[in-house]
């Protein structure tokens, strides 16, 4: 398997820049010990390879010796895999899905209809390439590949987090525009997710180069992101709300 | 001193002159009636004056008591002849244009009232009730409505009849003791009267009287009178008249009847009236008829206050009495410009805001608010009552508590109608009360209002009286030590 | 009514002119109809003989003979039969009447077939977008649309040369023996 | 001129104000000052009323042979000490812009100024009441304006009101008819002549005053038979007035049960009152009429949607804790019930003046059309965040102290069953007061509250100072376990002997100052492990999971409707209403004799009952 | 009591608590592997999973109460542990007895409903509804063992009991003094661990894991740390009042493994109670069996 790499999937691969104190250094490789030694797995079941993952879970395979939970909302996932054919319909939703995750967060494409199409390569419904929409970290071929092919990716995937090369999340902000791109391509101009991407990006300061682009301003103009309601601290004031202001 | 027949003379004579007068000059016979009731009060007012409180008897025609006719002047008949004459005076029928027959019947109501009050007789009693009972008759027929004279008509049947019966229980009383004065009755009663022969006589004309006192199986006229009469004439028929037939009752009771049986009877009827005029009153649907149960529920209370042996039932009912007089024709005369159904009456408190305050302030006097005088008397009245070691007495307490409650109930319904913004604007009020009736209702609330303020001496006062009513001997030697004074 | 479809049908049948009843087995009967008198026959059918189940309308398309066929599958309870009536409608301006008014689960049917091959139904309550909500090119299963065009246009294939593949191929590609040779070889 | 007397003057010449100056603007504001004068005034009483001494009102009225005097002493001072704490605030609350609007909407300010300073000062004169009569009188007065204040929103207020009027009269009868019993008994009415009858009164005499008192005084307080009217007529009426009304004036009626019950009959008395075939004695049953007060209220409260409603249905419940505090008698339950009042007092008056505020500015009180206002009024939520608390008697607050006394009192005198039933009004409480402050702050904000603002200064103010009252008295609730000790010492009950943060006791103490200390020390170590993690970062409310479904503003993506599902799914047949059904036979049975009577006098033929009448006369006179 | 001594008791006792809360949540996690046949988790997989949740680089809030919601989750339970008397240390046992104990227990899960309720999400609202009503059912017969065992001790400081238990040797334990109670406890102790029987409100495939619908990044681990000091006060309460505390430390974990270990097995064996049920059955049987034990007790 040692030759994925040459893949030329297009991540800037670049390690995780280790910090320069050991004690910092100590501390990041705990945490990405421990980053790896428990995972928190959605499965989105969009396609058929999802029937091979309760195997995986139950006695025979027991992931969670590996550390790996299922997890039912976003919000409290680490992994988001993608099981078998995406249609363009369910991708809005995995997209969605995906912002909604809190990073690091690793996409796993099972099955290889996420790879190049699997045997739905000529069919209009469906997405092709799934890291053309998002940063997928780990492809498991297979037309639903068994339970012990699941965990080898997911031991593969538990190494690479460890090395820190996994860092997909990263690419997402950095190149965010083409993947936008991509996606607009796909759904036409006016798509909007509620999550801010941009505005996270620059919170936690991974905006790259590729971050803001002709797509990305195309998204400002068709439609406003969320703002997030601030707390009002103005007492009193006339302004009296519409409901109210009949008298 | 005895100027005070004059009260009785001067009205009856000005109660005939009257008609006669107004054909010569309408506005001399408009003033002749309230001048004659003027000077009557003066005069009542000079004789109170004069007799410092010792009461006096004064034998007409001079011929001496026991064959004779005397009238009997302590504080208690005064008082109610001071009050007979100023309630006619405050309730004279001023705005009606009608015939001068009205005022005649007013005068002539209140000569027979006062003499009513003064006599020492037992028929001159009966003569002067008869008198009464003809000029409320025409009083209650003055408005010419149809409803008025069906009503005025069935009080006549039922007053007639209950004439009847006093006169039997008159009878019934001469047949025993050979005498109809007074005083030596009240000699006589302890031996002759004590048999049931003259309990009979007692209830006889407790009932015949009754009618009158609105007492209880005899009042069902009341209602139909009261909503066909004017405002004026139902104050003067409720507030007045049915307090002198209880004063008549008390007094035979005093002098008379000083039976355990007596007053139980009174009692009963009494509790009876209560509790029918308070339930009635809660389902009444206009405005007068309202206040008509809710004057028979009033007495009610007042015969259960006077059913209390001796000086303390005397007192209070004395007081519920004063209150009860105060209070109800002002209600009547409020009533005269609301008088359609209650629940037209939304907003119209709004309309008039000084009806509106006068209202709520008679309502919470009626029902008791503490600092007003309601509360004091029928403070009195409970007091009084759980005196008593009889188990009727507990109950007349809880029926009277009872009866407040349910009062309170309905009289505050009106007042929320009165206050409540009508919803439609085809509200039935249009134009204020006219200012006399406004005026008189005024008056009657501030004396209300003096009332309290003054409670603590006019308590006092009222105890005098009711002390020197309540002893027969007084009244026995009064009578009979005096020589006949022309 | 008797398992079979009755003789009595039959006859009942031939009044309509252009009728062809062609008996496939006991239960199962193909008509092949003119194309405006499907209705009546349906109405016939659902009201005499109880052919009250409407369970599918599929559309074929004869593109060489630019022409849809309607194929309506009726089934009736009572006589356990299933009938299936054939009409042809001429493809370019390809419009036909909905059957909604005799049978409710038609208006499905008929926006499928409008989404997947550009059929209009007049009087079909709904003729929205059905299941392909985000696809807005031509209807997809009309023969002159090529999928596989469409796909290579608008998306990018993954070149995927990895070393193994390389050798593989250099050793004269991947599967030397056909299958049943290999199968041959091991007795 | 004793302080009393300057109090009762001022108290007064508000009143008199504010029938002259009632309609102004600034009407508020002064009578604002003047109650704050009152308070002062109080204050200035205080030295003597703690060295035990009572404060005489030197006018003495005698009327028929009975004389009537004022005088405060520690439970008068107490309970005073709360109505002019909440008058205060209450006028304080209306002076400003509710005040505006309110009048602006057509409300009658005038009518409200006054009623609130007749409302103080009638409950002044009741507080003072020197001996029975005064105490009938006094009664009578608190029991008129608080329908004159009932009565001042009009529409549905009318009804409550004349529904209150109604068990007022009823109450206010039957506790004159145990005056006049005692009156017969005791030829006077003073309290040192009361108490010595008592002594002497047969077992059947003194059931019969306690029946009467207490269901007299019980009407006011809302205990069970007679709780029906007080919700309806607590909510109808515009903002301050609930606040006042829930505060105190639902206490009045603990004021003259302690008086009466406490004071004049003593509890060791109620003790020896047994109820035959039973093994409960009168207290016992007090105790269960407090602890049912508790609970079937509370759960009431628990399905109200109108949140003016829910509090106004807390108030009953939580009265049951103060009666049931008394009721036990020993130092630490009546010092639990006692401080009961005042924290409850507080812990009311700040909720709804939160959820008036809320209705300021959104113009509803109704649960289902609010949520989300956490953003956009976030004083009003803090301040509703410190009287849940309160009320449900969590730990930092004042709630948690006076119930902690009751559950100890239950503890030692071993009373299991009462233990649980408080202990599941509790839990209700909880569950309630959640309900509220989710349904109102917390889930998703509606789109037409995104503009709403907190509300103004002088609503905001009278929060923000109850919030530190309830806090203080939380943290080291010795302050008002003083006044309590000095109530106790008055009435007769064994007094509490308390350190500034609880009370020493052998069997397990409490001491705030160290818990408190402890839990906000526990809340810095949290927030020390919260911040060790990365920076976090605000999301709009409409990125939130729905399963993959795109969530836009149009979807009600809240829940606040039928809240407890599950709950209620099990306990919805246990509502069958039973008291509605009692009060309404009453009424329909009282209107059937009405209609009885009336169609009694329509009779055409009167003389019938007249010859009927005499017959029946003549033969009962000559049997 | 001097400072020094209470502050360092103020941080020991919590972590000590944390320490053990941790291998309980292992025992709870490879009770259910054995259970299910399966592996289970490594030794230390609860601390990986709170060290990975600390370390998220995004943390995703959605207002300052849903941060304060956490911050009192897990302080309330910290200043919890200080009431709860362990071997060698009394914390503040002395200063609030049993009651303000079961009241501070009822902090955090405040805490966590109004952080809850500002995530603005009605499976968040639904659960928390449903947690409430939860605590409603189990506090009742837990109320009932409360007041059975301040009176059966006469008092409510709980270093007092475990003193008395303690001089009693095994035969002065509460379970072998109050049978009834300790098992009417048992009942309570399962419903306030909220594992599987009662689990209706984190029902994962009905509304999405309840509370923690929107918990990501150190939120959730919050509230894992909070789930390791439920656990473990839930099983020191247990073990202090029916089981004599701890003599010294073996003992005392050796009981709180075994006294928690119960309800453990009890979860994977049982499918998951809906409300009403859950109700019914937790003011059904307890309470009856907790009614009979008080009136053994107080008689």
């Amino acid at each position: 398997m040692k030759n994925m790499k040459e893949i030329d999937i297009p991540i800037e691969a670049s390690v995780e820049q280790s910090r320069t104190n050991p004690l910092a250094r100590v501390f990041d490789e705990l945490v990405r010990f421990c980053r790896s030694r428990s995972m928190f797995m959605l499965h989105y079941c969009t396609g058929c390879g999802a029937i091979e993952l309760p195997p995986a879970m139950t006695s025979r395979f027991d992931m969670e010796r590996l550390g790996i939970q299922p997890m039912v909302t976003p919000r409290q996932a680490d992994i988001l895999l993608i099981t078998g054919y995406v249609s363009i319909k369910t991708l809005k939703r995995v997209i969605l899905t995906y912002e909604q995750m809190g990073s690091p967060k690793y996409v796993i494409g099972i099955c290889s209809c996420t790879v190049n199409g699997g045997m739905y390569w000529q069919s209009y419904a469906t997405a092709k390439q799934l890291d053309q929409y998002l940063p997928v970290d780990l492809y498991i071929a297979g037309c639903m590949p068994r339970p012990e092919a699941v965990l080898e990716g997911m031991r593969k995937l538990m190494d690479r987090i460890r090395s820190g090369e996994a860092d997909g999340w990263k690419d997402y902000y950095r190149r965010y525009d083409w993947y936008l791109g991509n996606q607009q391509h796909l759904f036409g101009d006016d798509w909007q997710t509620p999550a801010d991407v941009i505005g996270e990006a620059s919170h936690y300061d991974l905006a790259g180069s590729g971050t803001e682009g002709e797509h990305t301003h195309l998204l400002q103009q068709c439609q406003k992101p969320l703002e997030p309601q601030q707390t009002f601290f103005q007492i009193g004031g006339s302004l009296e709300v519409k409901g109210e202001s009949h008298e | 001193m005895n100027t005070i027949v004059l009260t009785v003379v001067l009205p009856l004579l000005a109660a005939f002159i009257v008609p006669v007068l107004s054909r010569v000059s309408p506005l001399l016979g408009r003033l002749l009636g309230p001048l004659t009731l003027a000077y009557a009060i003066l005069l009542t007012l000079q004789v109170w004056l004069g007799m410092e409180g010792k009461p006096f008897s004064i034998a007409l025609g001079g011929f001496q008591p026991p064959l004779g006719i005397n009238f009997y002047v302590d504080r208690l008949s005064l008082l109610f002849t001071f009050l007979t004459l100023v309630t006619s005076l405050l309730l004279w029928p001023w705005r009606n244009e009608t015939e001068p027959r009205q005022y005649a019947l007013t005068l002539l109501l209140a000569a027979s009232a006062c003499g009513l009050a003064l006599s020492g007789d037992l028929f001159n009693i009966y003569v002067f009730y008869e008198l009464i009972s003809v000029a409320s008759f025409g009083l209650a027929a003055a408005t010419r409505s149809g409803a008025a004279f069906a009503a005025s008509l069935r009080y006549l049947i039922l007053s007639g009849l209950g004439s009847v019966l006093v006169l039997c229980g008159i009878a019934i009383v001469y047949l025993q003791t050979g005498t109809l004065n007074l005083a030596q009755l009240s000699q006589l009663a302890p031996e002759t009267l004590n048999t049931p022969l003259g309990l009979s006589a007692f209830a006889l004309i407790l009932l015949g009287i009754g009618v009158k006192g609105e007492l209880f199986p005899v009042n069902s006229w009341v209602p139909e009178v009261y909503a066909a009469a004017s405002g004026r004439v139902s104050g003067l028929l409720a507030g007045l008249v049915s307090k002198l037939a209880v004063l008549v009752i008390v007094r035979l009771l005093v002098l008379l009847f000083q039976q355990e049986s007596a007053l139980h009877l009174m009692l009963i009827l009494g509790l009876l009236g209560a509790i029918t005029g308070e339930l009635a009153a809660w389902r009444a649907k206009d405005m007068n008829r309202m206040l008509a149960f809710s004057s028979i529920g009033q007495l009610g209370v007042i015969f259960i206050a006077f059913s209390i042996p001796g000086e303390t039932g005397l007192f209070a009912g004395l007081a519920l009495s004063l209150h009860h007089l105060l209070v109800k024709p002002a209600l009547f005369l409020l009533a005269e410009r609301w008088w359609g159904s209650l629940a037209g009456l939304r907003g119209a408190g709004l309309a008039s805001p000084v009806a509106g305050g006068l209202f709520v302030l008679l309502a919470l006097s009626l029902v008791g608010m503490p600092p007003l005088p309601g509360f004091w008397a029928k403070f009195l009245l409970f007091t009084g009552l759980a005196a008593q070691s009889a188990v009727i007495y507990q109950v007349a307490i809880g029926v009277v508590l009872l009866s407040i409650v349910i009062e309170a109930n309905y009289l505050f319904r009106v007042v929320m109608d009165l206050f409540q913004p009508a919803e439609d604007d085809r509200a039935t009020v249009v134009d204020g009360h006219g200012w006399l009736n406004l005026g008189t209702t005024f008056l009657l609330s501030a004396l209300l209002i003096a009332g309290m303020l003054l409670m603590g001496p006019l308590g006092a006062w009222l105890e005098g009286v009711a002390m020197q009513a309540a002893d027969p001997v007084l009244y026995f030697d009064t009578v009979f030590s005096v020589s006949a004074i022309h | 009514m008797s398992k079979t479809v009755t003789p009595w049908l039959d006859n009942l049948l031939q009044e309509i002119e252009g009728i062809e009843i062609r008996r496939k087995d006991s239960r199962r009967v193909r008509i092949d109809i003119a194309a405006d008198s499907l209705p009546t026959l349906l109405e016939l059918l659902r009201g005499r003989a109880g052919y009250v189940h409407l369970s599918a309308i599929t559309c074929v398309d004869w593109i060489d003979e630019s022409q849809f066929e309607l194929v309506y599958q009726l089934w009736s309870y009572e006589s356990q039969s299933l009938v299936s009536a054939h009409i042809r409608i001429a493809r370019d301006p390809g419009v036909y009447v909905s059957v909604f008014d005799l049978y409710q689960p038609a208006a499905f049917f008929e926006r499928d077939i409008h989404e997947m091959f550009g059929v209009y139904f007049e009087g079909s309550p709904d003729m929205s977008k059905f299941i392909l909500t985000e696809w807005n090119g031509p209807p997809p299963m009309r023969k002159e649309f090529d999928a596989e065009a469409w796909v290579n246009e608008t998306f990018e294939r993954k070149e995927y040369q990895p070393d193994w593949l390389k050798e593989i191929t250099e050793q004269g590609g991947g599967i030397v023996k056909s299958p049943e040779e290999a199968r041959q070889k091991k007795p | 001129m004793t302080p009393l007397d300057e109090l009762l003057l001022f108290s007064g010449l508000t009143l008199v104000l504010m029938l002259l100056l009632g309609r102004f603007s600034y009407a508020g504001k002064i009578a604002t000052v003047f109650y704050a004068g009152q308070l002062l005034f109080l204050a200035k009483m205080a030295d003597r009323i703690i060295d035990g001494s009572i404060v005489t009102f030197s006018l003495q009225v005698e009327l028929f042979g009975l004389q009537m005097s004022w005088r405060f002493d520690a439970l008068s001072w107490f309970f005073a000490v709360i109505t002019l704490g909440a008058g205060l605030l209450s006028s304080w609350y209306a002076s400003g812009e509710w005040g505006e609007r309110f009048r602006r909407q057509g409300g009658n300010l005038w009518l409200l100024h006054v009623a609130l300073a007749a409302n103080v000062f009638s409950m002044l004169i009741l507080l003072g009441s020197g001996d029975l009569l005064a105490l009938f009188i006094g009664w009578e007065l608190v029991s008129w304006a608080s329908f004159l204040l009932m009565t001042v929103a009009g529409g549905r207020a009318i009804q409550a009101a004349m529904r209150y009027i109604t068990y007022a009269m009823s109450g206010a009868m039957a506790i004159l008819a145990g005056i006049v019993l005692l009156w017969s008994h005791a030829g006077g009415l003073q309290y040192g002549q009361i108490i010595d009858v008592i002594a002497q009164l047969s077992q059947a005499q003194v059931w019969l005053l306690v029946a009467l008192f207490g269901s007299g005084f019980a009407v006011k307080m809302g205990l069970l038979p007679f709780h029906l009217w007080q919700a309806p007529a607590y909510a109808e009426t515009p903002g301050p007035g609930a606040a006042f009304f829930g505060a105190i004036s639902a206490r009045m009626g603990l004021y003259a049960i302690i008086l009466v019950l406490v004071q004049l009959i003593g509890l060791a008395r109620l003790s020896e009152l047994t109820i035959p075939f039973t093994f409960l004695d009168m207290r016992d049953l007090w105790a269960w009429i407090a602890v049912l007060t508790i609970i079937l209220p509370t759960y009431t409260a628990l399905r109200q949607t109108d949140a003016r409603y829910l509090l106004a249905w807390h108030g009953i419940g939580q009265g049951g804790y103060m009666l049931l505090g008394v009721v036990l008698g020993d130092a630490l339950g009546s010092a639990g019930g006692l401080l009961h009042v005042f924290n409850y007092a507080t812990n009311q008056a700040v909720l709804f003046f939160a959820v008036f505020a809320v209705m300021f500015r959104t113009g509803t009180a109704d649960l289902n059309k609010l949520g989300g206002l956490i953003t956009r009024m976030p004083i009003s939520f803090f301040a509703m965040l410190v009287g849940i608390i309160g009320l449900a008697g969590l730990p930092p607050m004042n709630g948690f102290v006076s119930k902690w006394f009751v559950y100890r009192s239950l503890m030692i005198e071993g009373e299991p069953l009462l233990f649980l039933g408080a202990i599941i009004g509790t839990l209700g409480t909880i569950l309630s007061v959640y309900k509220l402050i989710h349904n109102t702050f917390l889930g998703q904000l509606r789109v037409e509250h995104v503009e709403v603002r907190e509300a103004p200064w002088s609503m905001v103010a009278p929060m923000i100072i109850l919030m530190l009252l309830i806090f203080a008295t939380g943290v080291a609730p010795g302050l008002v376990l003083d006044w309590v000790a000095l109530v106790q010492s008055a009435v007769g009950l064994p007094v509490v002997e308390n350190t500034l943060g609880g009370v020493e006791l052998t069997s397990g103490s409490l001491d705030m100052l160290w818990v408190v200390g402890v839990l906000f020390a526990g809340f810095g170590i949290g927030a020390l492990l919260f911040y060790s993690g990365g920076r976090t970062r605000q999301v709009h409310q409409l990125d939130n999971y729905a399963g993959g479904h795109f969530l836009t503003a149009e979807t009600r993506y809240h829940y606040s409707d039928n809240f407890y599902a599950g709950l209620m799914h099990l306990i919805r047949p246990w509502y069958r209403g039973s008291f509605v059904w009692l009060e309404s036979t009453l009424g329909s049975l009282l209107g059937i004799a009405a209609s009885l009577m009336q169609r009694l006098y329509g009779a055409l033929h009167p003389s019938i009952y007249l010859l009927v009448t005499v017959v029946v006369t003549l033969t009962w006179v000559l049997l | 009591m001097s400072i020094q001594i209470l502050l360092m008791e103020l941080v020991l006792m919590p972590l000590v608590a944390f320490v053990v809360g941790l291998f309980l949540v292992l025992m709870l996690r490879r009770i259910g592997a054995k259970l299910q046949r399966r592996v289970g988790p490594p030794m230390m997989q609860p601390l990986y999973d709170i060290v990975k949740l600390y370390g998220k680089k995004t943390q995703i809030s959605h207002g300052w109460m849903h941060d304060i919601g956490i911050i009192m989750a897990v302080g309330g339970y910290v200043a919890a542990e200080t009431l709860l008397p362990v071997p060698g240390m009394d914390g503040i046992a002395d200063k609030g007895g049993l009651v303000t104990l079961v009241y501070v227990m009822m902090i955090p899960s405040l805490g966590l409903a109004l952080g809850v309720g500002q995530c603005a999400n009605p499976n968040g609202s639904i659960g928390i509804a449903r947690a409430l009503t939860a605590m409603l059912a189990y506090d009742v017969p837990f109320v009932i063992v409360v007041f059975g065992v301040a009176w059966y001790f006469g008092t409510t400081n709980l270093v007092d009991i475990i003193a008395i238990q303690q001089a009693g040797g095994v035969a002065g334990w509460g379970a072998t003094a109050m049978p009834l109670l300790a098992i009417a406890g048992l009942f309570a102790l399962q419903g306030m661990l909220g594992k599987q029987p009662f689990e209706i409100y984190i029902a994962p495939a009905e509304i999405a894991t309840g509370p923690m619908v929107e918990m990501s990044g150190k939120y959730l681990g919050g509230l894992f740390v909070m789930q390791c000091f439920q656990l473990y006060t839930a099983g020191v309460l247990y073990v202090s009042l029916f089981l004599g505390g701890g003599e010294n430390w073996l003992f005392f974990l050796l009981k709180v493994f075994v006294v928690v270990a119960i309800p453990m097995t009890v979860a994977f064996l049982f499918p998951r109670y809906k409300t009403e049920q859950m109700i019914r059955l937790m003011w059904k049987w307890p309470v009856m069996i907790g009614l009979l034990g008080l009136a053994f007790v107080m008689h």
